[in-house]
């Protein structure tokens, strides 16, 4: 029995569970996922309005009907990969711009990587690449995956003219089911139309039938920017890293420097709490000093909140025009909660709660994002889920028949996703937090939508109510009275109507 | 002994009070005002535990039923022509049950949603008014029935002087507007027992309480109809019976007999309806340990009922409060026929006798 | 005209029956052998419809209860013990309910485990016996009553000889023991009706239906008790007059009137608890669109009901099966008291009138 | 933005909720888990009857309540790792001696790595690691983890006399949450000796209190060996991989020498349906070959179960020997299937039904194990309650308050995880039917068991019966016919009771 080192690549070939393709459905769509979201990471990196092709055609190589081969193409305008990154960003497990404190759809650095690496398992046939970063030239790849070292095989080079193409295509020729598959394809394209109202996105399906899905803004949220991390909870390791890079200044300055929101006086205050010596040389403490340190990025409750700049939010106008371009709601509030902090990863919540229209069922329907990335499975796993069931939505007026859609988006520098195929959000307690916090704004104004709507039927309702029932009891009267004849009645009806209607407008 | 019965007196008072009903509401439309009533409040907070009668009446709290309010305009139209309708049964002598009254609002384009508005709606008349339904002809479907040594003589249209023996029909003779509007013409009783259930009403029949105890005997079927209640007060005002209240031996028991006694808070706003002397005899949570009854478990129902109980004063004094506590110290109850353990007669051979002291 | 009650004749006869079932038992002891009884089957399969007495009886099938099974040993001591305490109770005259028959038993260390076993128990006796458990004094709580032109002569101790008048009492007279066993003396009646609900009956005594129609008026109160159905069969057969039955136009109230027709499944191993002549004169289905009746929409509960009557024999001829399909089609239901919408009378002046063909 | 490769260590360093080490509570658990996983696998290798040695003590050099510094101890009698593979055994993610087609507890090669990747980045202190192989001399170092390559950092080496030991001791400080994580600790320790029985598990707590759980049975199963695949599912890419790999001969033999269950008759019924010549050199094969060969290994319906000679498992000695340990039930039946196959890999399913006894509470109790390591955490989403909740246990005469314990062992070259940190496993059809037969055959044991203990409960009650009821039947017959004495009914006792009782013994 020997001991030996084996690859990510391989790794994760062996263990393509992990990765989300479990089976002919779900690999199909986790490729495609994967596809986009690189494509829509790269058009937002350089604030450029998204414009994306996706086909899936099939491939009559394979077996007659589902599972078969279906040929998967995404393509996009972004910024595209320079000719010496291409092989490896396509050709190697945990090769990519993602690695640094950066909010991004990307997370793993795989999601394209295990696409190719299916294909050829599934297929044997390779995939293609191609890239312009310039408009002018574009270069092609037909290639594989070396499983054993991580590492690209190039099979043929491609190059010529772009016509003024710049972006990225994908083209990788896969086993899947697209008959279990469609619709959990369309709700994706769907929903990620909805979290990214300024993209533009053509489908074609086997078919042949195409879907367009144009834009309904013009706008873009700014871009994430790299950030440092927020103090709050950052561990020895990482504090290790920080000393072994540093260059020269005392702890004072090695504070302000490395992590968000720490100016002088905090960085002060905070070395006071930790009994460290704010005129040290960090390369200088000790494992005793170092653990204290650590021990009290823990503890201090006196940091400032994470700095939101370096976090791309929708805001509530995308938002809203996301929600509104999807559902159609006769409703809809919108909320942005503040920045906070878990583990040193600023994050944000955004939600929205909508109601009525002809898109929504009665019942809650959940639409899950995290860094603009729909999540659409394994949702009763998801922090959302866990909110909502501890909310008395009745509270709100929301009978069990009312069509809501609840949508809550994550945004930060590390989603906490519980699988490598990014399927839900572990429930860490200062995410989950957040969430209830922003569901209760949302669903008070809800609330009192609700009641508004009801009180203005009321008053349609009152005119009719008082010309029926006063002639009523004017009759009784007289012959309770044993009158000969009714008495006048007429002049009391429009006060009392008028009176009602005031009542309503003002409640 | 005669007398002339109330119930009659009260026909042509209600007729009286449901004219000046109409009087009020035309004269205000006639000066152009918007038309109100004032009802008594029958809310919790505006029911007062009277110590002198014995029984919960209402306060002097009134709500204002405005027209001016759309909110109130229908229930106002209802209370209209439940007036206008219950004249018109009085008028005639002519009776209507529950039911009845929430069909016939559709023959005069009234219309209640269901039978509780119809019924809520004829229980605000009777605080308007301050008269029991079954003084305006307003009648639920009877279930009592009575058996003794009385005899009654009719005041209905048809049956004026007539009598009755209450001894005449051995199943029992059944308690409704008829008997209920009564004179009592002549007895040689002494007491009246009320029993919760028919089967010991019939035993007491077969074993002769009415002749051995000189007795008239009620069965209440359950909690006793407010015209059961009404016929037990009018005995023991007109007729100076004592009353004695037999029942199971469970919270529920407890619950019948003192409605007898003390009336329920549904009725509060209503006060002839009771008799504060009235005894409950049995079954006591005592007695089933003192005979060693065949018992059943209090449930958390039952339980929860007794300290609801505890804490209303009407069972402040004995024999309820000591009762209550051997209710939840020995959580047993037991029903009337479990003495049938002892035999078919036990409990009129030896358990009665025990119970009125001889 | 007078004959005498059959109740009478009944009560001698079970007694008769008891002692019988007693020897037998006796006798295999003494032979050694395991006494065993056989009980008429009162399983579906051994119930049958005998389209001659238009209702639904026991085939000829028995079961065996044999005391050389353990399973069945503490039935047959419940039987016995049951037939011995019924013994008891016809000698002596006394009658006992339901209840008290369950808690007589631990007088004599016999014990049934519920009330639904003793009662099952009965049944069983009932079928050994081929009498009703009426017949040997054991008799459910009643609710029914009966008023007009009718005169009664009492048979139970204490009473024998004397008679009433069935409208002394205009609040209706109970049906009980004392009346079921009692003899017709003399009537110029010429119909029976059997209502329902007792408002009705109320309404009809109001309006002298009695009088205007020569009839005998009888509340079921719900689905007749079994002693109700006993004495409409001996109004219909010792007095010959027709039985007209009017009920709610809904599935339970067909029910009602076809338990008074063709008797009830439960008791499929009786023959004298039913009136095969009787006519159910509504409401009907046709009658809620013809009078333009207030209705409720038939639940789920309801259809599926209807459909399975539609599937009983009993139900297939008219006006039986045309209604079901008028039930289904419309899909309404209505009480009798939505004539009220009419006014108060409509039902006795226009409805009644309409259905007994004048 | 550039692009980079980051290290294997680095992305799991990163993304610690991935491998389980979402908290401190989670990370006691999973530190532990691991290392005992590490242990038992290397005691078996070597057919050797496991003896552990666990502890917990508090490091008072961090905080004073949990989360708090506990320094875990590991220590076992088996192989041990030869000197020189000990620094990349412990200190590179991937590494280890599982990338072979392989029954074993240990799957990604990486759970010891990250214990000590936690304990450095939460505590700042290194773990110290010793082996010895020969039982003459061990080999210590004091280490770290060097994230950013996936390399160990030596600090110290050291070296001396083994006394007669031989196996691996571990000692890693981590941030953890004893307090919260103690009672999944304890049920993981219960339920591996219940899954090991012939095991001796010592464990001592933090406060010092000791447990022991001595092994009841002396015979070990035999280690699971490595094997070739199962035809059935393999894919493309393995088929390259095996053609690359292939030295000489025909397709027939490249068939019989790569995968398990292939022999001559079968290869050529394959070769036949797959439609290609027997006698092909395998390296000749071209793309469209390959890929209808592949296609047919899919579909292809007449291969052989696999082979249970290459997996090891318990055997319904040993299993229900656990079974007896851990609950000591009243009833238990244990059921082991035949082999089966999914995606070429061979798994076999063994479970047991145990029900009453003082350790089952009232409901279900459902103890999961996958190649013997017991699974705690993420119940409800296992494949295992998917098939419970689908069965009516009332058709096996079980009440819901009836105590059941319901244990269900998956064994195979590769376990279906959904998650790195081994928490739960994917509901492959394959998988589920195969448990689902399993539990069905235990459950009709159990149905028989719980009608006969009626029937027996039934006997001692007839006795009484007959006597009590005979005589009120004599005496009320007595009364009905209205007789002077008592029938004769003591002659009629017996008989009746002794048939009784001859017929529940039948029953």
């Amino acid at each position: 029995m020997g001991f030996n080192e084996i690859s990510p690549s391989e790794f994760f070939y062996r263990n393509r569970d992990l990765a989300g393709f479990t089976n002919p459905v779900r690999a199909l769509y986790f490729s495609l996922k994967e596809l986009i979201e690189n494509s829509l990471d790269s058009c937002e990196s350089g604030e450029i309005l998204p414009e994306l092709f996706i086909s899936i055609e099939v491939d009559d190589d394979g077996p007659r009907e589902d599972p078969r081969f279906y040929r998967l193409t995404v393509q996009d305008n972004g910024m595209g990969v320079p000719a010496g990154s291409l092989p490896d960003a396509f050709g190697r497990i945990f090769y990519g711009n993602k690695f640094r404190l950066k909010q991004s759809r990307g997370v793993f650095g795989m999601g394209a990587t295990m696409t190719l690496l299916y294909a050829q398992a599934t297929t044997g046939k390779p995939s293609f690449v191609a890239s312009s970063t310039t408009g002018r030239r574009y270069h092609g790849l037909l290639m594989k995956v070396d499983i054993e070292r991580n590492r690209p095989i190039i099979i043929r080079k491609y190059e010529g003219k772009a016509y003024g193409w710049r972006g990225t295509l994908v083209r990788a020729t896969i086993l899947g089911d697209y008959q279990k598959a469609e619709s959990k394809v369309m709700s994706y394209l769907e929903q990620t139309a909805m979290a990214a109202p300024y993209a533009s996105i053509t489908f074609r399906d086997p078919q042949g039938h195409q879907m367009r899905l144009e834009r309904v803004v013009d706008r873009m949220p700014k871009p994430p920017r790299e950030t440092l991390p927020h103090p709050s909870g950052v561990d020895i390791e990482t504090l290790r890293k920080m000393i072994r890079q540093w260059r020269s200044g005392d702890m004072l300055k090695f504070m302000t420097k490395n992590f968000q929101r720490v100016g002088p006086k905090t960085a002060e205050a905070f070395l006071r709490y930790a009994g460290i010596d704010p005129s040290l040389n960090p390369k200088s403490l000790g494992d005793p000093e170092l653990t204290r340190l650590a021990a009290a990025l823990r503890s201090y409750g006196n940091f400032l909140p994470p700095d939101a700049n370096y976090l791309s939010t929708l805001g509530h106008e995308l938002l809203e025009a996301g929600v509104r371009r999807l559902l159609n709601p006769e409703f809809c509030r919108t909320v942005a909660r503040r920045p906070q902090a878990y583990e040193g990863h600023p994050f944000i919540i955004e939600a929205a709660v909508a109601y009525g229209g002809p898109k929504l069922k009665p019942g809650i329907t959940v639409f899950r994002f995290a860094n603009r990335i729909p999540l659409l499975y394994d949702e009763s796993s998801d922090v959302t889920w866990k909110v909502l069931n501890s909310m008395d939505l009745r509270s709100y007026r929301v009978r069990q028949e009312d069509p809501v859609g609840v949508i809550v988006h994550v945004i930060s520098t590390r989603i906490p996703y519980k699988t490598i195929g990014k399927e839900y959000i572990a429930d860490r307690p200062e995410v989950e937090k957040e969430i209830r916090l922003a569901l209760r704004d949302a669903f008070r104004e809800l609330r009192n939508y609700l009641s508004r709507k009801e009180r203005m039927v009321g008053v349609a309702r009152r005119a009719n109510v008082y010309s029926k029932y006063m002639s009523l009891i004017a009759k009784f009267s007289m012959e309770l009275a044993e009158r000969d004849r009714m008495p006048k009645y007429d002049i009391l009806i429009p006060k009392g109507m008028e009176q009602d209607i005031e009542e309503a407008q003002q409640g | 002994m005669k007398r002339r019965s109330r119930a009659s007196a009260g026909n042509r008072a209600a007729v009286a009070r449901l004219r000046k009903l109409g009087e009020l509401v035309y004269e205000q439309i006639e000066r152009g005002e918007y038309p109100i009533v004032r009802i008594p409040d029958r809310s919790v907070g505006n029911i007062i535990y009277d110590e002198k009668l014995g029984q919960y009446i209402l306060g002097p709290k009134r709500f204002v039923r405005t027209t001016k309010n759309v909110k109130h305009l229908r229930a106002f139209a209802q209370l209209m022509w439940l007036a206008y309708f219950s004249k018109l049964l009085s008028s005639s002598h002519k009776t209507s049950t529950l039911r009845d009254v929430f069909y016939s609002a559709q023959a005069y384009n009234v219309e209640f949603e269901d039978q509780d508005e119809s019924d809520e709606r004829i229980t605000e008349l009777e605080a308007l008014l301050g008269m029991a339904r079954e003084e305006f002809n307003v009648y639920p479907e009877e279930r009592s029935s009575i058996f003794g040594r009385l005899t009654i003589e009719y005041n209905i249209p048809g049956y004026e002087g007539r009598k009755l023996d209450l001894t005449s029909h051995p199943d029992g003779v059944m308690i409704g507007p008829a008997l209920t509007t009564a004179d009592f013409v002549e007895t040689d009783a002494e007491m009246v027992i009320a029993i919760e259930k028919g089967g010991l009403f019939t035993r007491f029949i077969e074993e002769k309480v009415h002749d051995r105890f000189k007795a008239v005997l009620i069965n209440t079927a359950g909690q006793a109809p407010r015209a059961t209640r009404y016929l037990l007060r009018r005995l023991r005002n007109e007729l100076n019976l004592p009353v004695y209240v037999l029942t199971d031996g469970d919270p529920w028991g407890m619950h019948i007999a003192m409605v007898i006694i003390s009336g329920s808070a549904n009725a509060a706003h209503l006060t002839q309806l009771n008799v504060p002397d009235a005894s409950w005899i049995g079954v006591w949570a005592t007695d089933i340990t003192k005979y060693k009854l065949p018992f059943d478990k209090l449930t958390d129902v039952d339980i929860k009922r007794l300290r609801e109980l505890s804490s209303d004063p009407r069972y402040s004094g004995d024999p309820w409060s000591s009762q209550i506590d051997a209710f939840l110290k020995h959580r047993r109850k037991s029903e009337q026929e479990a003495f049938a353990k002892y035999g078919l007669t036990y409990i009129v051979d030896k358990y009665l006798p025990d119970k009125l002291g001889r």
